[in-house]
């Protein structure tokens, strides 16, 4: 299976690539990857010191959620997350605070906005993938014309719930793209100890639609398979799986070691295929970007990156109500009476 | 040899003049065992069954049942050491002539034909001699209480009154045993005594409490009966007019020192009123224990002639069957009665307040030959206080 | 009012509930073409179509998850388990994810649905099928857990279950699916949750019981007549939201009481209601509170299912143990 | 359903659509019961073997062949129209049959197909005869009323054809020339009469002594004489073993022997249907013979009661009728027992005869003392006219009691004239009551009136 790639480690496009961004799309995209890695990089280091929880970070997978995301309307298309896929979020509308605000562990600074399309990161693995065919199925239902992205790792092909997911999104023609970033790794375990086939994507055909492997560090491609995939959902034509090879720069999450099971001279292979990097020279050669455009940016970014950490640890910690209140639309006596029992203990 | 031995009716009760032949158990020729049961009477009290004084065959019947004879009367005649003839025990079994409809009956009233006298031609068993010999349910019996004179007491056959199976026919039996001694009773009183009633309604919500507590010590099937003979065994004591008899031929009127209340319960056969004999002078504990012991025999028509004499004054329970109240008829020569309903919860005003209280519904009636309406009014004022607030049976 | 049985009752309640909103949906294994391996949405598919009524590929844990996106979506899906022992390959979805998403999106999103599900042993059904898994479903925060035991109650709940804003978790007695008639209101009739029922009044002692082990509480009850014993039914309804005031008000009445349940006596859903009990009302027992179950071994064979469930007898001894020592 | 035993919760449930069954259903629903009925062919089954192919169908036949018989004896006619004949036989079952399917309909009776089993006390299944998935079924008491079947011969297999048995004799289109009857019991007789009066060369072939062995020989004397004169072979003491579609082989005290016969009709007993009722899991044993023991009031367990064929005694249909209403009331809750003093047994012969309780030997060998009175029926004038002249009537009388306690009658419809014997001794009466009962003149009943007359 032949992997879709437009543009060069160098920043030049390959022969008959289709891009279908535009020259300030182009730079919205490489923006939006530069605050997810700067993102990152605070995350890692708050949770170093003790004031963020455990996350797992995107760094090096940038363009494969940017590119994806770019390709929704975030006025009637559904993101289903797993829990790394932060650019994709920040472009769908949900505020880098909240994204904070999750992995400092205050479900109150986390609530997704009114008008954002989304589930809550999803830590399960794989669990997502039937609820994304679920609300696809559903929005079409309703005679919705939105469509359904859900995300998920190499690591969650292997669950069932891709499978059953799989099978009845092809069975129901879903409106759904299936969006698999291989990104080489599942904590310690390699791509290859998860599948023995060649590509994941090749699975699309046996539950009956389309399977596509794409450079996942490539921007340019990554959107335009998923534009793609996008428009056949939303003309009624069912699912695709899109397969986006890429690679985990950093740890799996912030308690793990990656020098223990990966090998430098695989990282460096990768590390010379940088998503960012290549946007940059692409647009660098176009005219767009210069040392002064980045430098401009990468302060705006870190301004954006504080008001958000800021913003995230302003939330009031929860309190006993913050326990009760949720669970169900309406509390029941007797869980009205535990709630009254501990609070009396904590006091507010 | 052989000799003829005649046995008489046994005086089965206490001072009772007559019993009622139930059924036979043996027939003409039949040979019979010592002990083994001849026929079953019913007096005015219990049916029992009288056991053959001897070894010996049957000669002859002093009667049918249905017939109604005295003490002292024959009441069979056999023949006793030497033998006489009889049915030999190997003759086969033959089949007993009788109608198909009389089988039916028989199958239905649970009637052994075998054991049925045939009264028509050649021992042809008709209907009247299965409904005659229509028997006592064959459970053991409840206590030998009259043993020393040979007489057991069994618990009473079903009877047999009313509509047959609903297919429409009218069955008609004598009128007997205990219905006839009721129905003899409550004649003479509606006939005899101008009754005078007084209704009314007991906050009964410390009663119920009281009960409660009274159950935990003294046991779950402790019911209010105690707590109410113990009331009116209480106000008796101050208003000596309820608890007297006349005798309006001598006229004289008998107060009575001791309170012995009588306790009316319903049995498939008619009432039957035990008596709880000095129950002023008992515990309620004690009260509650006869209470049970009576209430039981009398289901059983284990109850002995002693225990249903020399009452005073009856209680009488309408609650235990779900009523309000009702006009309870007084048992000559008493002079009074009291009846309870049914302890319910209502919305009744306390210090102008609607408040849920619990409510004793009771009557009282009395012979107004020798309680007038105010004498009556006092006791039962007095007897409502000490159902209201228990406690003044401690008094 | 129509007398119906349990079946007929749940049929018709699904039929009226789609004729309502036409936002409510059914899916499941063999639930469209067949109507049901019971038969409970014999005709839906005629009336309301296949889009409304959808036979699934046979897979409890995308019939469940794919449940919660439906609901997401706008959907008031109904989701079948063909049997409550497949549950099992649903469970990390129904306990897992259906139950907690609205705590898990800080209110945002609820999962307005109900999974259908036959429960309990008794018919001889073949290996699994038979697992009273209830209590394992209790422990699932967000969820809440409704058990009729009559026709009636499973209109009355079942509507009620689909229009609430909550996951619900219906479980059907199997066994009394033909066998138990009663008669059912007409019309949108509703049954609240979290209010039990008394099956029968009695004022000796209570047994509470749960689905189709109220019956067998029932003739129990009945039973206990001739030991002069008058014992009272009552029947939870719903496990969660659980009806404990009028549990502790019942049993400080009778101050006697036995639980019984199909499922294994560990941690059972019975042991939930001795705990109760004896926080709540504790000053009123007069005996200690029993527990008729399954032994904690698993659900057998067929034939062995008389030894394994709760059975009159049993019931009948526990509480002649409770009232008279 | 698809797995698992689901259930259907009933009340009262009656297995077999027969005399019995129908009987037990309606009595039931009378009772107020709400009562279903299952039978293995459903409504169609309704009136079970006596009504679609037994008594019924038989009586047809034999009112046919007898008609065409006494004709004959005036006039010469043609070979008879059997198939015309089967056209008036399935109109007679299908009335009938409509006539107690109305009667269960109005008493809000309903009926299933299928075959019952026991799954567990209580609980049974229906199965479907095409195999589909069964029915369940809980009720709170059942009757089972489910008949009997022809016995098979392990020498001679049915095969439909040239083989056949009653119900296939009774469907015949065209009339064999030679047949042959094995079993010289009631239907053996009753067919092989009927065969033989419409111009058929018949053979009886019989293993016992004698024909009708369970009646009592004074019956079936005069019923073998007529045989000879309808010129109907009878081999008694006669084993078949073996039929090459031309020749029986038949095994006699005299040795090997052969019949010739195109068609063979076996009717050489009945079985009881007891087996495939899964009684085991109710705990249940029948008999060897398959036979249920019942207690008087036909109950075999707590909530199940039996009739019928099912059940020791005759396999006749009015015993298991009599006995439906006895089960039904027993299972109502109402005291019942099924005693009776004589239940009266039939043979559609020529002569035709009918017996009733007890016979001269029976009464004596249990010890009773009896005489016994008969008078001819060259006596009636009535069978003169005629032209009957093999019969009697006679009456057993126990001389201790002076009561009626049997009765046998042979001539013209002696099944007709037994039920007034049956009614003496139900009610016990004497000769004197008989004999002091006007019965009409010129009937051959009035026999009964002067036999009973007799010292």
């Amino acid at each position: 299976m032949e992997i879709i790639q437009f543009l060069n480690t160098d920043g030049t496009l390959l022969d008959g690539a289709e891009v279908r961004l535009s020259d300030e799309q182009a730079l919205a995209g490489l923006r939006l990857m530069m605050l997810a890695r700067a993102a990152d990089r605070r995350a890692m280091s708050l949770q170093r010191q003790g004031r963020f929880g455990t996350f797992g970070p995107v760094m090096g997978q940038e363009a494969a959620f940017a590119g994806s995301a770019m390709a929704l309307d975030p006025a009637r298309d559904w993101i289903v997350p797993q829990y790394r896929e932060m650019p994709a979020l920040l472009h769908h509308g949900y505020p880098l605070e909240c994204w904070f605000g999750h992995f400092k562990g205050n479900a109150a600074a986390a609530e997704i906005p009114d008008d954002v399309r989304m589930f809550p990161i999803q830590i399960s693995l794989a669990v997502q993938i039937p609820h994304a065919v679920g609300l696809a199925w559903g929005l079409r239902l309703r005679g919705l014309s939105g469509i359904v992205i859900c995300y998920f790792g190499d690591g969650a092909s292997s669950e069932g719930d891709f499978h059953e997911a799989c099978n009845l999104a092809g069975i129901v023609k879903a409106p759904v793209v299936l969006f698999l970033s291989d990104n080489g790794w599942a904590i310690s375990t390699p791509r290859e100890k998860q599948t023995a086939g060649a590509t994941f994507a090749e699975r699309g055909p046996t539950y009956g639609f389309p399977g596509i492997v794409v450079d996942g560090n490539d921007l340019f491609a990554v959107h335009a398979v998923t534009l793609e995939a996008v428009e056949r959902a939303r003309a009624g034509l069912g699912p695709t799986l899109i397969e986006a090879r890429t690679y985990r720069m950093g740890p799996h999450t912030t308690a793990d070691d990656p020098t223990r099971y990966v090998d430098p001279a695989e990282r460096a292979v990768w590390e010379a295929r940088d998503p960012v990097d290549r946007v940059q020279r692409y647009l660098t050669a176009k005219g767009l970007w210069d040392d002064a455009a980045e430098e401009t940016c990468v302060k705006e970014i870190a301004t954006e990156v504080d008001d958000a950490v800021e913003a995230a640890e302003r939330h009031a910690p929860p309190g006993v109500d913050d326990l009760f209140e949720h669970a169900y639309a309406s509390l029941s006596p007797r869980l009205r009476r535990q709630r009254d029992a501990l609070s009396r203990r904590v006091p507010s | 040899m052989s000799r003829n031995l005649e046995f008489c009716l046994p005086d089965v009760g206490e001072g009772l003049g007559e019993g009622e032949i139930v059924a036979w158990r043996v027939g003409v020729g039949d040979r019979v065992v010592r002990d083994q049961v001849l026929v079953e009477v019913e007096t005015d009290k219990s049916i029992v069954e009288l056991p053959s004084p001897s070894e010996g065959v049957i000669a002859e019947l002093g009667g049918k049942p249905g017939d109604i004879l005295p003490v002292g009367a024959v009441l069979v005649v056999m023949t006793v050491a030497g033998g006489s003839p009889g049915t030999s025990p190997d003759a086969p079994p033959q089949r007993v002539l009788a109608s198909p409809a009389t089988r039916k009956l028989a199958v239905e009233l649970g009637v052994d034909l075998a054991r049925v006298r045939g009264s028509g031609p050649g021992g042809r068993v008709r209907k009247e001699d299965v409904l005659t010999a229509a028997a006592p349910e064959p459970s053991p019996p409840a206590a030998p209480t009259f043993s020393e004179r040979g007489v057991r007491v069994v618990p009473a056959r079903k009877s047999t009154c009313g509509e047959a199976d609903g297919e429409g026919t009218v069955e008609r039996v004598p009128l007997r045993g205990v219905r006839r001694r009721v129905a003899q009773t409550m004649t003479r009183a509606w006939q005899q005594i101008p009754h005078i009633t007084d209704f009314r309604e007991v906050d009964a919500t410390r009663l119920v409490a009281a009960r409660l507590r009274l159950r935990d010590r003294l046991g779950p099937e402790f019911t209010y009966l105690p707590l109410f003979i113990a009331a009116v065994a209480a106000a008796l004591g101050r208003h000596r007019a309820l608890n007297a008899s006349l005798d309006a031929e001598a006229e004289t009127i008998t107060y009575h020192r001791g309170c012995h209340i009588g306790i009316a319960i319903a049995t498939d056969d008619g009432l039957i009123v035990p008596v709880l004999h000095d129950a002023d002078r008992k515990s309620l504990a004690q009260i509650a224990v006869e209470c049970s012991t009576l209430t039981q025999a009398a289901r059983s028509r284990a109850v002995t002639a002693e225990q249903t004499m020399g009452g005073t004054f009856t209680i009488t329970n309408f609650g235990s069957y779900g009523g309000w109240l009702g006009t309870p008829v007084i048992r000559p020569p008493e002079a009074g009665i009291a009846g309870f309903g049914r302890i319910h919860d209502a919305v009744i005003p306390v210090e102008s307040v609607p408040a849920v209280r619990a409510l004793l519904p009771m009557v009282v009636a009395a012979d107004h030959r020798l309680v007038d309406g105010d004498a009556l009014g006092r006791f039962a004022a007095d007897l409502a206080e000490l159902l209201a607030d228990p406690v003044l049976l401690l008094a | 009012m129509t007398v119906m049985t349990m079946v007929q009752a749940i049929r018709a309640t699904l039929f009226e509930e789609m004729g309502r909103d036409d936002r409510v949906m059914v899916l499941g294994q063999d639930i469209a073409r067949l109507g049901g391996v019971f038969r409970a949405t014999e005709g839906l598919l005629d009336t309301y179509g296949p889009e409304r009524v959808v036979d699934t590929p046979l897979a409890e844990g995308v019939i469940v998850g794919s449940t919660l996106g439906l609901a997401v979506a706008g959907m008031v899906p109904i989701a079948e388990i063909q049997f409550f022992g497949f549950a099992y390959q649903a469970f990390h979805q129904i306990g897992a994810q259906v139950g907690r998403f609205r705590f898990r999106t800080h209110g945002r999103f609820g999962a307005q649905m109900t999974i259908r599900t036959p429960f309990g042993g008794g018919v001889r059904a073949p290996e699994l099928h038979s697992d009273a898994l209830e209590a394992q479903f209790v422990q699932c925060p967000g969820l809440k857990v409704v058990m009729p035991a009559t026709a009636s109650d499973a209109k009355g709940l079942l509507l009620e279950a689909i229009r609430d804003p909550d996951p619900v978790l219906f479980c059907e007695p199997l066994r009394g699916y033909r066998l138990l008639k009663d008669e059912v209101p007409e019309g949108d009739y509703t049954v609240p949750f979290g209010q039990l029922r008394e099956a029968r009044p009695g004022t000796d002692m209570t047994l509470v019981a749960w689905s189709a082990a109220v019956q067998i509480a029932e003739q129990a009850a009945e039973r206990l007549i001739n030991d002069g014993i008058s014992a009272q039914v009552l029947d939870l309804r719903t496990l969660v939201p659980l009806d404990i005031d009028g549990l502790v008000r019942a049993v400080e009445r009778t101050r006697r009481c036995v639980v019984i349940h199909e499922a294994p006596l560990s941690a059972g859903f019975g042991a939930e209601v001795v705990a109760t009990l004896q926080e709540e009302a504790f000053y009123s027992l007069e005996a200690p509170v029993a527990r008729v179950t399954a032994p904690d071994t698993p659900y057998p064979l067929a034939i062995a299912e008389d030894l394994y469930l709760p059975s009159v007898d049993r019931v009948v001894d526990a509480a002649r143990m409770t009232v008279k020592g | 359903m698809v797995v698992g035993e689901v259930p259907e919760g009933l009340d009262l449930l009656v297995v077999g659509g027969g005399p019995g069954g129908y009987t037990a259903a309606l009595r039931a629903a009378r009772l107020g019961r709400q009562v279903t009925l299952v039978d293995e062919a459903g409504a169609a089954g309704v009136g079970g073997v006596c009504l679609r192919t037994g008594c019924i169908p038989s009586k047809a036949l034999i009112e046919m062949a007898e008609t065409v018989h006494r004709a004959m004896a005036w006039t010469r006619t043609g070979p008879v129209d059997l198939a015309r004949f089967q056209g008036f036989k399935e109109q007679i079952v299908r009335q009938l049959g409509d006539d107690v399917r109305r009667q269960l309909d109005e008493a809000g009776v309903r009926v299933l197909q299928g075959r019952f089993c026991f799954t567990r006390p209580g609980q049974g299944a229906v199965q479907r005869e095409d195999g589909g998935p069964s029915r369940f079924v809980e009720f709170k008491d059942v009757i089972l009323a489910t008949g009997s079947r022809a016995v098979e011969l392990d020498a001679l297999r049915l095969d439909g054809e040239q083989v056949i048995d009653s119900t296939g004799a009774l469907a015949l289109a065209a009339l064999p020339s030679k047949l042959a009857v094995i079993g010289g019991g009631c239907v053996g007789v009753e067919l092989g009469t009927a065969f033989a009066k419409l111009g058929a060369h018949v053979t009886i072939i019989e293993a016992l002594d004698r024909l009708l062995p369970a009646l009592p020989a004074t019956v079936a004397h005069p019923v073998q004489r007529r045989l000879a004169v309808l010129g109907v072979e009878v081999l008694l003491e006669a084993r078949v073993s073996g039929f090459d579609g031309d020749r029986l082989k038949v095994e006699t005290l005299r040795g090997l022997e052969e019949v010739e016969a195109a068609l063979v009709i076996v009717a050489v007993g009945r079985r009881p249907n007891s087996d495939h009722l899964g009684l085991e899991l109710i705990g249940v044993r029948p008999s060897v013979g398959g036979m249920l023991d019942v207690a008087k009031d036909r109950r075999i367990a707590p909530h199940v009661a039996a009739i019928g064929d099912l059940t020791p005694g005759p396999a006749l249909a009015h015993k298991a009728m009599a006995e439906a209403e006895v089960a039904a009331d027993a299972l109502c809750g109402r005291p019942a027992a099924f005693d009776p003093a004589a239940i009266p047994a039939v043979v559609f012969g020529d002569p035709e005869v009918a017996v009733a309780g007890l016979s001269a030997e029976d009464a004596r060998a249990i010890g009773i003392t009896v005489r016994v009175v008969a008078m001819p029926l060259r006596a009636s004038g009535r069978a003169a006219t005629m032209g009957a002249t093999e019969g009697f009537a006679r009456l057993v009388i126990d001389t201790g009691t002076d009561a009626v306690v049997g009765a046998q009658i042979a001539g013209p419809h002696a099944a007709e004239l037994i039920s007034a014997p049956v009614l003496a001794i139900e009610m016990a009466a004497s000769p004197a009551d008989l004999a002091g009962t006007i019965h009409p003149h010129p009937t051959i009943s009035e026999l009964l009136a002067e036999a009973a007359g007799r010292p």
